[in-house]
Order: structure tokens, then C-alpha cells, then sequence
């Protein structure tokens, strides 16, 4: 887990960070271009962004101001993978489940109305160079998470699978994306029996025994995370998980969003928002 | 041009905006120039490694929030050795949070960090303490004396006390602070609170209470802001709630000499440096030469002087 | 139908939703059907006429009120006279607060009132008194009991303390206030805060000072409910910042077997009927068959004991 | 100062007060009907509202529950002067100076949003039996505090004279009102010289020797109080003032709107949401 992966906010700031026009992290005002409900929990919220926050990372994420609506009035604000973003076209995409006050003033926005988000932030999914293969298994809103992945994969002309997990096939998000992004897609869901840990992992040892495996990416399940560990640890292939914790700050600062690792033999806690969300598969521990 | 320096004894600041322990670190130098600020104050530091308390740490409460971080610290030899340094490269001047759980370790640490780059100490003595069966040392006057002494004969640098609103007796508490040696007062932590999630039935953070921050704790912090530049000489720093450049101006004209924004950097990391920009805008409206003008000029000679240190209400 | 009865002591209510000291009248039968609340409770009345507080008595903060009435009073006579007998045609309890310089004056019209007709006194020891140099009685567990105990010789009637959130010592408090004789606690009054008016530069209170209401003092008032239903075998009853049946449900889970209902009777008159539907269909969607099943529920199993008593944040 | 003012809440309820049909306050949510600036400072906000709470006397008042809009988010109802009541067409008329958060939130309603309302309190004009020639002296919004009367004193057919007092005439509001309602009204404005207080005694002294005034009515000036005490007391005219005061129940409970008063030698504070806002005019206290 080393390459290509340039946070600059990972590190201790140089000098040289602190002139006006190299900050890293940038709180702007985007408007909403559109915001509309993809199945019965899903939003997909498109904003027009400027290009200085679209230099973006697989894997990380924004901090909302969500608006006062519908009712609610939500203080913190909500960090939110990034579903797309597309330098070209100046659009950041988020992909969201309506869980609570938050993601409900969320769903309420309306095309035109403004939208402050802080970012981009933490770190992101990192792909080793020589690799060839890679694995994405997720389900629920990390698909969000997993999706412009398979958008560096295409950039680098790599090969990727795409595990997508669901309740049932009206759930699958983002199946199409892959698609477009040129993945290998697996659907499998609940409710057509094909998403228990056994078939999982029959798929994957063949694949492994196939074309080979050369990183795992995983995100939003426990039962994921074991089955990928322990096939990790049997066949030495390495993998990330990006994970989730409350927020305050969203930048490093108030220390609220350590989740425990196991690294060294020692457990340890790291911040989900800046160390994070992507973290060593092998070293997160299940919640 | 408006002036809007002011001095905190010998520690001079280019303004009176400065973060707030626990709600600032180096990582905000992603997002602006961190040169702007008034002063930089790091998170409280303990003598040694402490982990912090379980997650939930944070949670919402109309319009604000609770915390439970818990001082999770890498101990004072790390913090020395490897984050002092950090600030080599920035101009204001850095003052470092610290806390312990007895007098002597507060010393230790104390002496530990009084190191060249280092402007003042901030003694956050609003942490509950084993010595005195897990209350703070700021509730009471005794306990504040005690370690304000202990801290005075070990450092040369200034030492602001930083106060906790979980007493009934503000002003004594500052007069004793400022008795033991304190070179400011900083006013104040946050407030013992709670939240329950009515679903679970489970306390909203994981160590069941934490402290109250933001624009709730603000009508409060700012009475102890006024109560303590009241009862002392020593410059006050507000804290507590503040969000606006109206918020900034309150406690100026309460009396605090300068002020520090903790919550507000959370949901608007660019907060500081425009309130720094709207306290020079607002003077200038209103025709100050000076934010020192504007200092402690509250109106209030007609209300009667016993009721300043009124402690209860209604 | 859901049970929703409560307890408190030897006082029975066919609700847990009253009103709080100071924020109710019978002035409010012009509104709505005052047979409907749990009980009565008057504001504080003391031996003597009072004129009050100058005005301006209350202002807004951020979401919330400050106020320094100053409890006008006609005086106990009067009270006993003119005020009582109007409570005479409804039916819930009606309870009756009080207040007094000195424990000797205390005594004194916690006697006079103690007639036919009242069925609990509040005892309001949360306002600054002359005896304890402007400290209210609340604020120190000593003088909490020594008030407590004078009371308790001279009335049958169930003595009901209203404690303060000016203190660093709340279960000391609510455990002295119990030795000293109360039959419940009422969990809490107001906390004192401070707002100016940044163009005129006065404080917004005639008063300078007063207390915070409504829901920035929610978190305190319910972490202080929390602590007091730990410390005591003595019903609880909670107030501060209620305005939903939310609100209502996490005092009760968190230990209060009632609650008090203050400011948000000012922007909501019909507030308190509401939640005691509201509450009624609360406990029917969660299937609880009884509030008292409710009460006290908090499931607090898996933080340590050692944080229940702490007494300072973060 | 009896007669006809049948306020209800004013007294102690009687038992038979305590059935749901017969509570004279009420909370009602109504419609907005228009919400116009009609000059620089002043909007006139019609409601549409239900006739049970349309039973109003003039000088009452209703606490509204403003919205949170315009950046603003008032805590507090704010107290309005009823300016004209109309069971008939089932409408509620308030004049309205924008100078703060909650007015600022009122003046941005639009036609069809709702608006809470508490109401109609307070104790009220009266107006004596046998009384013949009204005179009404004021300024500013006091202006919308006594239209009302002059709606009484037409229906009950008698001479009303209005002063109407303001900085400069584009200023004056509810003139038109006051003419409709058959009202003798005097203009006066400080930029043509003529609000003076001794043009003002002049033209009260003129009308007193000319056809007599049995009662004054004002509102809103110290300078106009401190006039119509001397003149009435030099004449032995009674009148009625109805004055202000920061509310925060608004129906006599909390003892914050207290006004001090001088009553039989001594000084005494009295409610201006319940004794009030109409207080007798010598008992009333400069400012
Ligand atoms: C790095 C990261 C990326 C995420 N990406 C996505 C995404 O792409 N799509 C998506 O739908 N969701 C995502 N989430 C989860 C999302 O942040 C929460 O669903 C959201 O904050 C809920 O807010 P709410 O107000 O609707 O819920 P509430 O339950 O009302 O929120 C209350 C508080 O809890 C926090 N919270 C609640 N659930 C979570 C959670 N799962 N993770 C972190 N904080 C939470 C909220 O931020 C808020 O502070 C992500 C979380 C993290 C940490
Ligand atoms: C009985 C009565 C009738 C009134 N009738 C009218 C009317 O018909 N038209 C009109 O324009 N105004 C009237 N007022 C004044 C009106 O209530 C205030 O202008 C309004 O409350 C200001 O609110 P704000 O939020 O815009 O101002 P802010 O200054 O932001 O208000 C802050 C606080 O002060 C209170 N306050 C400010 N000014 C006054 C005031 N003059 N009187 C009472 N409280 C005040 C507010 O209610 C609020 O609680 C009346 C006041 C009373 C007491
Ligand atoms: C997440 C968080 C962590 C904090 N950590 C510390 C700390 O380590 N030391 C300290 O003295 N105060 C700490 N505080 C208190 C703040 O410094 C400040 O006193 C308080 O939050 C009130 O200011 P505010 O309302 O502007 O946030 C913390 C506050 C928050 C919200
Ligand atoms: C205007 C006002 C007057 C009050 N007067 C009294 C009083 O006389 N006696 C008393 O014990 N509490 C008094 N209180 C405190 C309330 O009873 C209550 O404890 C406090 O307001 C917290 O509850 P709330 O947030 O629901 O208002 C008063 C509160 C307000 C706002
Ligand atoms: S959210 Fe503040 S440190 Fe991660
Ligand atoms: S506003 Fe509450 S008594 Fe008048």
C-alpha cells in the first residue's frame, strides 16, 4: 500500500501548502443540477462543481452542509462518498440512502439551489502498479464508495470485477455505471438466494483460480469484510475496506471518528476521516 | 485602518481570533493560511499515552453538540518531540493546551512543554481529576489555587487558565486562578450534558455524558466572561458558542481582551479568518480606531453593582 | 389503552406532563381544559410582596430565552387568599412553589401555605439568597439540607425540591436535598447566562444576568435528571428545554417518573395537552403497556459505573 | 371606564369557561390572503381566519408565531395590534413596521402560506355609554392600534376625530382607512411643520371649545401622552392609552410585559398582555 496516492492533507503541511492557491481542501458552493430518487431508499445528486475540487481520489469523500428542510435541522455536517467526479463536464456525483435528518434535507433539494460541501478529504483506495486484477465486492451504499474505482481502472486499463450485493435486484445501484466503466459485473442478491458468504465465495476462488486476483476493495458489510479477510490471509492477496464513523470536523481535527484497527499486534485507533476512510483490509477489525 | 491587536500580557496577538483547543490542529492548514489567526491552540496534552473514550464521541443536540473525545494523547514526550515542531513554520504564537490528573504530573508536563516555540500554556484544569474524586480542578477556588500554584513555580511562560462552567462559583474560581499565578483566564470549557436516543434507549455518546459546545453554551460562557473580567485583572479569552462576528463583539464588550471559536470551525472550517475580516469591517462601521476601544465597554452602570455576582437565577 | 398514570410519592397523577413554576397561570384556562394536565404548579410565591426585576425580563438567544423576572409576588397572604381557591373547581393536583431569603422565612410560608386545597410544595432553593451571600440554597449540598430540614419539620405536605443547574455538585445536591426530607426533586430551574445588545452595548436583560430556558438547556437539565434519579430513591421530575414528546420520552428513560413543561408553553400554549397525547401513542406504537414501564429504562448496562458521577466535561 | 368591554380572560375563569366550546383564546393556524409594503417601513398582512376568533374589541392584539424565514428564526411570538377585524368576510388585518428578526420574517409570507396566531388578548378601548365626540391623537404604528375605534364609533354612531401624526405624508398609512370609516381626520407631519405640540394643542383646544370631547384615545408617542395628560387633566377629559411592552406568553402567565403605572398615590406594575395594552391614560408613565 504505498504509490501513486498524493493526499497532500495526509501529511504535515510544507511551507510551501500555505499560498492561497495550493490548499488542498476547499469549501465551495455547488449548485444542484439534479437530485432524484434512483429506487425506493437511493438518491443520485448531481452537482455543478468547480474544477479545483474535482482533483478527486477513488474512495474519498466530501462533508455536506446538508440545508435546514423539511423539518429538520441538521447541525454537523454529513460526510458523503464520492459517487463520480468528472473534471471535464465540472460535475461531482454523490450516491445517498435517506437514513435520518441529514440525508432527509438532502433528498429535498431542489435543482438550482446551492450546496456547500468541504473537500475533497480524507484517503482514497490505492492500486499498486504491475497490478492487473482487481475485486470489488459491496453492497448497499458502498457501492457508492467502490464506483470510481472501476473509473481508474478503466483510466489504467485494468481489469475489474464488480461483486454488487443486494437485498433484491430492484436495490442494485450503480450496476450500470460499472458497466459503462467497463467492470466485469456480478449481481447478487438476497432474495435470489445468490448473495450468501458460500456462493461469494465459490465466485472468488474461481476467479482467483481463473484469471488471478490482485487486490481486494471492499466496504458496508461485516459478512464481506470476514469472507475477504480470510481469503486474503489463504492466498496472500492484499485489500482494502473503507469504513465509516460519525463526523464532526471531517478534516483531522476533533478526533471523534477514530475507529480500532489491529496493526503490529497492537490495537490501535485512526482517524476514519483523514487516516481513512480507506483502510489495510486485513487491519480493520468487524463492528 | 482599524487596530485590531490586542495584548494578552506579554503574548501579543495580531487579533484576537484564535482556535479553541480540541477543535484546531495543523490539519486546518488545508484549507487556509493558518498565519491569520490571532494564535494557535493545540489540543490538550496529557503526560502520558491515553487512548480517549469509546465512539460515539460526538453527537447533535438542537442547534449544537456534545462531545466525549476524552483527551486521547499521544503523551507529552511525542508531543514535544514531534508536533511542537509542526508550528516552526507559522508566525502566530503557540500556545499548548495541557492537563493531568494530580498536581505533580500537571507540573511535570508543565515544565515538559515549557520549550522555545512555545508562547503560553494553557492550563485546561476543567478535566475531571483522580485527586479530587473525579472533579474537575476548576470547580472549586481551593483546587484552582493549588494547581495554579504548583504550575507557577515550574514555568516561566505565561499560563492561562482555562475554566469549566460545571461550578456555581465563577468569579471565586477566577480570583483564586488568578491568585495562583494565572497570566489569563479562558472562558470556558464545555458543560456537562447528555443525550439519550429514544429509539435504543441508549446514551447518544459512548461515555454516556459529555460537554455541551456551541451556540447553546453561549449565553453562558458569555455571563462567565463577564463575571470573570469583573472579579480579575488578568486578561479574560471568551469562549463558547461563538459563531458570528455579533457573537465575537458580545464577548469583547463583556470584556474579554480576545476570543476562541471551537464548534463553528466544524460545520465552517473558514470561519476564522472571516470573522477576523467582519471584526475589522464592524469596528470600522461603527467608527473604532481600536478593538481595544471596544474591550469591556459594556453599559452596564445602571444596573446595581450586587447583582454582577449574582450566581443563581431567575 | 396505554397506562399512563404516574407516582410521585403519595401524589398521584393521571399524567407525567405539568407545567413548570413560573411559565403557567390560570390565566391559561382561556386556552384549553386545565383538567387535562397531570397537575398545577404556581409560580413562586414568597412571605413578602415583591415589585420584581426591571425590564426588559427576558430576551432570545439562539433558539432559547433568558429571563430575570424576579418573582413579583403579592406575598404569601395573598397568595393563600386570592390565589389558592381559584384551583379549587379542577381536579389535578395542584402544587404550589415557593421560595424565601432565609430558612427561618422559608419555614415560615411553607406553613402558611400548607393548607386544604394544596396537595405538594415546590421548594424553589435555586434563587440567590441573602443568608448564603447571593448563592441560592441549591448550589451547596450543606445548605440544601439545612433548608430541606427546616421545611420538613414544619409541613406534612410533600416537599418537592426544585434544585439548580448552577452547581458543580448535582448528585451531592439531590442526595442532601433527600437526607433533608424532600419527597421528590424537580430537575431543574434555569442557568444563569448573559446576553447584550451589540449597538447599544447594554446588557438584554434589565437585570444584566438571568436564566436559560427552553431547549439549549435540554442536555444539562437531562444529564442533571440522569444524575439525580442515580443518586436518590426519591421520583424525579424532569424540566428544561421540553417541546416534543420526544423530549418528554427521554427524560422518563432517563430516570424522570414526570416532567415539567416551561418555555415552550410561551410559543406553543396548547403545547402540553399535545404531548400528553402524543405520549399516550408514543407507548402505544412501542408496545409499552405502561409510562412507568418507560421510566428509568435507559440502557446505560455497558458504560462504566465510574462515568455516572462525572462532574466535568470532555 | 366599564361599560361593554366583555374581555374574558382579563378575570378569573368561572367553571363553566372550562368547556372546549367557550375558551376565548385561540391558537389557529390562518392562510394569507395578500402581504404587501405599502410604504417604505410599513406592510399590511391580511389573513384569512376563522370567524371564532374574529370576536375581537378594539385595541386587542394577537401573538404571532413567526416564521422562520428571511435568514431569521424568531423564538418568541411577536404581539400585533388587531388593525381591522372582519367576521363578515372572515379577515384579519395587521399593519406591520418592519425593525427586526421577527418582523423582518413576516414582511417575506406569501399569499397562501399559513401563519399561527394567538388570540384576540388582551383588554381593549372602551368606550363609556353617553359618549358622543371621540378624539384619537397618534403616530407611527399606533396608527393601526386605533383604526379599530374607529370602526366601533361608527357602528355605534358616534363622532370620531383622528389626528393622524407621522414624519412626513408619504409616512401616514390607514388615513384612507380612517375616512372610510366615516373618522373627521386632521393630518399632521413634521416635514410641513404642522406635528408640533402646540399646533397639536391649538387644533385639541379648538375642537374641545368648538363641539366638545368626551374622550381621547392614543398610542405610540410620549409626546402625545404628555399632551393629552395635561389637557385632559386642565379639562377633565378621561382617555385611554395603549402602550407596549416585550412579550413572551403574551396571556398574563409569565410577568415579563410589565408596565409601571401611578394608581391611587402609589407605583404599580400591571401586564400589558392582560390588564393591557390599554391602560388608563393618567395612570400611564413617560418612557
Ligand atoms: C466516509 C463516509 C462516506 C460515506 N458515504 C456515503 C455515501 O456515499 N452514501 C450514503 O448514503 N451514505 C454514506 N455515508 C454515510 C452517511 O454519512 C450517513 O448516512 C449520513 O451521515 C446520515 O445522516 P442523517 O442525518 O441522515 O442520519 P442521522 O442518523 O440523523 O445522523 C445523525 C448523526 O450520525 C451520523 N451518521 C449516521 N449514520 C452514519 C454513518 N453511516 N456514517 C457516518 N456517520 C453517520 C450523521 O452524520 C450525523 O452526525 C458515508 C459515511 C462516511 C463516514
Ligand atoms: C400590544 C402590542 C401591539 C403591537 N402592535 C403593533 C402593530 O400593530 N404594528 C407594529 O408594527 N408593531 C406593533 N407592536 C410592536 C411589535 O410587537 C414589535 O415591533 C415587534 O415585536 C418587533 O419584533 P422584531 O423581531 O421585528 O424586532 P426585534 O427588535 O428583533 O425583537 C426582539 C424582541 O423584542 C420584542 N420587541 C421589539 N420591539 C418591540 C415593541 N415595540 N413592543 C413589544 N415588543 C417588542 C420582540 O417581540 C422580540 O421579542 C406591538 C407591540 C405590542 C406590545
Ligand atoms: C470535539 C471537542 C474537543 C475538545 N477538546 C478540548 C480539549 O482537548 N481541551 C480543552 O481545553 N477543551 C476542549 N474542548 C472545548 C473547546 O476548546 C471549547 O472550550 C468549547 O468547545 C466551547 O467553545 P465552542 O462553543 O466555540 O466550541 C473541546 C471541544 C470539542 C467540541
Ligand atoms: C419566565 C420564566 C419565569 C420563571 N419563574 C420561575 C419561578 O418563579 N420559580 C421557579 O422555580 N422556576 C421558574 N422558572 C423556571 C422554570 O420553572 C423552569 O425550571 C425552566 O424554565 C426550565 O424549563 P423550560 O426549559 O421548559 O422552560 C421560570 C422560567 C421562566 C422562563
Ligand atoms: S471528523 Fe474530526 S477528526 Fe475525523
Ligand atoms: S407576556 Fe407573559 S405575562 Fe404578559
Amino acid at each position: 500500500m504505498e504509490h501513486s496516492l498524493t493526499n497532500a492533507t495526509a501529511r504535515v503541511p510544507a511551507k510551501s501548502r500555505l499560498k492561497p492557491d495550493t490548499f488542498p481542501i476547499h469549501d465551495v458552493t455547488c449548485t444542484v443540477k439534479s437530485n432524484e430518487q434512483i429506487n425506493g431508499e437511493y438518491y443520485l445528486l448531481i452537482l455543478s462543481a468547480p474544477s479545483e475540487i474535482l482533483d478527486c481520489r477513488p474512495g474519498q469523500f466530501f462533508h455536506l452542509l446538508c440545508p435546514s428542510k423539511g423539518g429538520g435541522n441538521p447541525f454537523f455536517r454529513r460526510p458523503m462518498s464520492i459517487y463520480g467526479y468528472f473534471p471535464a463536464s465540472g460535475e461531482l456525483h454523490f450516491l445517498y440512502k435517506v437514513v435520518g435528518e441529514g440525508t432527509r434535507a438532502m433528498a429535498q433539494l431542489e435543482t438550482g439551489e446551492g450546496l456547500k460541501v468541504l473537500g475533497p478529504l480524507g484517503t482514497g483506495f490505492t492500486i499498486q502498479d504491475g497490478w492487473q486484477n482487481l475485486l470489488v465486492v459491496a453492497r448497499g451504499v458502498g457501492l457508492a464508495t467502490l464506483t470510481p474505482l472501476a473509473q481508474e481502472a478503466l483510466q489504467r486499463g485494468l481489469n475489474l470485477t464488480a461483486i454488487c450485493s443486494a437485498r433484491s435486484p430492484e436495490m442494485l445501484m450503480s450496476v450500470d455505471r460499472f458497466r459503462e466503466l467497463g467492470a466485469n459485473v456480478i449481481l447478487v442478491t438476497d432474495s435470489e438466494g445468490s448473495s450468501g458468504v458460500e456462493n461469494l465465495e465459490r465466485m472468488i476462488e474461481a476467479q482467483i483460480a481463473q484469471s488471478g486476483i490482485d487486490a481486494f476493495y471492499t466496504c458496508g458489510s461485516n459478512r464481506l469484510l470476514k469472507l475477504l479477510q480470510r481469503l486474503g490471509a489463504q492466498h496472500g492477496i492484499p485489500g482494502e475496506i473503507a469504513l465509516e464513523q460519525q463526523m464532526a470536523c471531517g478534516i483531522g481535527m476533533c478526533q471523534c471518528c477514530v475507529r480500532s484497527l489491529r496493526r503490529g499486534g497492537k490495537i490501535i485507533h485512526e482517524r476514519v476521516c483523514k487516516e481513512g476512510p480507506v483502510f489495510d483490509l486485513q487491519e480493520a477489525m468487524e463492528w | 485602518m482599524v487596530d485590531i491587536a490586542v495584548k494578552l500580557g506579554s503574548v501579543e496577538l495580531k487579533n484576537p481570533i484564535m482556535p479553541a483547543s480540541g477543535t484546531f490542529s495543523e490539519d486546518l492548514a488545508g484549507v487556509f493560511d493558518l498565519d491569520l489567526l490571532g494564535a494557535h491552540v493545540t489540543k490538550t496534552v496529557t503526560p502520558e499515552k491515553r487512548i480517549g473514550n469509546p465512539t460515539p464521541r460526538v453527537c447533535e443536540v438542537q442547534g449544537s453538540m456534545l462531545n466525549s473525545i476524552g483527551i486521547p494523547s499521544k503523551g507529552a514526550s511525542h508531543f514535544v518531540r514531534e508536533i511542537i515542531p509542526v508550528y516552526e513554520i507559522f508566525s502566530p504564537p503557540l500556545i499548548v493546551s495541557i492537563s493531568a490528573n494530580t498536581i505533580d504530573e500537571f507540573a511535570r508536563i508543565c515544565e515538559k512543554v515549557s520549550v522555545p516555540g512555545v508562547a503560553a500554556i494553557e492550563v485546561n484544569i476543567s478535566c475531571p481529576n483522580i485527586e479530587e474524586d473525579g472533579k474537575a480542578f476548576a470547580m472549586r477556588p481551593s483546587t484552582t489555587l493549588r494547581v495554579m500554584k504548583g504550575l507557577r513555580e515550574v514555568t516561566d511562560l505565561p499560563l492561562w487558565a482555562k475554566l469549566t462552567p460545571n461550578t456555581g462559583e465563577t468569579p471565586d474560581v477566577a480570583r483564586a486562578a488568578e491568585s495562583g499565578g494565572a497570566d489569563a483566564l479562558v472562558v470556558s470549557n464545555t458543560l456537562l450534558s447528555m443525550a439519550i436516543d429514544v429509539k435504543t434507549r441508549r446514551p447518544k455518546l459512548g461515555n454516556l455524558m459529555g460537554g455541551l459546545s456551541g451556540p447553546a453554551l453561549k449565553p453562558i460562557a458569555l455571563r462567565m466572561a463577564y463575571q470573570c473580567a469583573k472579579a480579575v485583572d488578568i486578561p479574560v479569552i471568551g469562549c463558547g458558542g461563538i459563531a458570528t462576528v455579533e457573537d465575537v463583539v458580545e464577548y469583547l464588550i463583556a470584556g474579554a481582551s480576545a476570543v476562541q471559536v471551537g464548534t463553528a470551525t466544524f460545520t465552517n472550517p473558514m470561519v476564522m479568518p472571516h470573522l477576523i475580516e467582519e471584526l475589522r469591517a464592524w469596528l470600522f462601521a461603527e467608527k473604532f480606531q481600536s478593538v481595544n476601544d471596544l474591550i469591556g465597554s459594556v453599559r452596564d452602570d445602571e444596573a446595581a453593582d450586587s447583582v454582577v455576582f449574582m450566581e443563581a437565577a431567575p
